[in-house]
């Protein structure tokens, strides 16, 4: 089972899409080398959070990644 | 009482404020917020995206904080999400009290959040061109200020 | 777009809010307060009288305060005089704004004004007994608030 | 003409009645001694405000009433 990554707000633009997947699961390090070099590079911003599986994770430098997870990147939100 | 819901269609918040304060008893004050889309700027449409997973259990997080620190007896939110021309409601936010202070602190508190540190994104579109919106300045130093007293 | 009535009688906050809101033009932010008298306690009625040669002139004067101070588009302030019991409504204040903080603040601060620097004397009944009502200590420290700023 | 005298609040239930009658025009000092000593201790009060014919008064010890006057007395108020 692949790994799942969602682009939220402008990242899904910087990524020409919301969704994609992974075929195998990673680490942050060996994730950041799949993407676009400019897409790696916000992401990879401290104003950008993770969560996986729907939990905000503390330091995304230290993740890892299971088959069948969801990845979602979060860049600076705007509601109301 | 307790009414937190993101909504992918248009919604009336006049009746769900109403609803919401017919349900509740016993409450001497009750502050409400209603926020639109702005017209007469060169923005046709808004479109607000969020993520599910986190969107109702961060809203419902900032609901439990509300509770905690103000005397609150109810409180209602609703945000939209998906495509809105000028004119239409974004957010709809009540809170009932005792007293006048908890309802309006309570207000202010949520939709401070919610505008700064709640999981929606908002781009509009001016002309052809769509534009992604960060908070203002002002939201953040507007958060900023409950940080200070908790 | 100015709405400042003294009611004599039962009047319906939600509704008025509503029309007043739908008169708005291009107003980003609606901040709404409606104040009902409490129950739960000993007071099974509560009345309030003004001075209708002052009341009316009070409260616009208010309105033209706050128009100064915040960015507003619109402000309603209804109250009530007479005799009521517990549940119904006192008071509804609504201000539209361009941007939320306008409007929140509007409400706040015309509250704080009517509830301890408007012409009106409000007294329960208790048991058989009618109390006379002054403001809380807080009542006068949330008006002097605003005098810091002034 | 009388001059009329309205008591607002609580000094309405200390006068017995919302509104009374003086037949003489008068000033502050010769208003009091018509009053009943513990009326008129109450609205001598500095939290006692008064209005003549709807315009509240700077100073009430300066006050001078003429025929057809409407004398205010306004103690705390208490609204909302």
């Amino acid at each position: 089972m692949p790994v799942r990554l969602v682009f939220l707000g402008k990242l899904a633009d910087l990524a020409g899409g919301g969704e994609r997947e992974l075929d195998a699961a990673t680490g942050w390090g060996a994730l950041l080398t799949t993407l676009e070099p400019e897409l790696a590079a916000e992401v990879a911003c401290e104003r950008v959070r993770v969560a996986v599986n729907g939990t905000l994770v503390a330091d995304k430098r230290t993740l890892t990644l299971a088959d069948g997870d969801e990845l979602a990147f979060l860049p600076p939100v705007s509601g109301g | 009482m307790r009414l937190i819901r993101v909504v992918e269609g248009p919604f009336d918040p006049g009746e769900e404020i109403e609803r919401f304060a017919r349900a509740l008893d016993d409450v001497g004050a009750l502050a409400s917020f209603v926020g639109k889309v702005r017209g007469g700027g060169a923005v046709c449409q808004l479109e607000l995206s969020h993520y599910a997973p986190l969107t109702q259990k961060g809203m419902e997080a900032l609901a439990d904080e509300a509770f905690e620190r103000f005397d609150l007896r109810g409180l209602l939110m609703v945000h939209r999400v998906g495509a809105m021309k000028p004119g239409e409601p974004i957010v709809a936010v009540s809170a009932g009290a005792r007293h006048r202070r908890g309802a309006l602190l309570a207000i202010d508190f949520c939709m401070d959040h919610l505008k700064s540190d709640a999981w929606f994104w908002k781009r509009e579109l001016r002309g052809e061109q769509w534009h992604w919106i960060e908070p203002r300045p002002e939201d953040h130093a507007d958060r900023l200020r409950w940080a200070e007293k908790s």
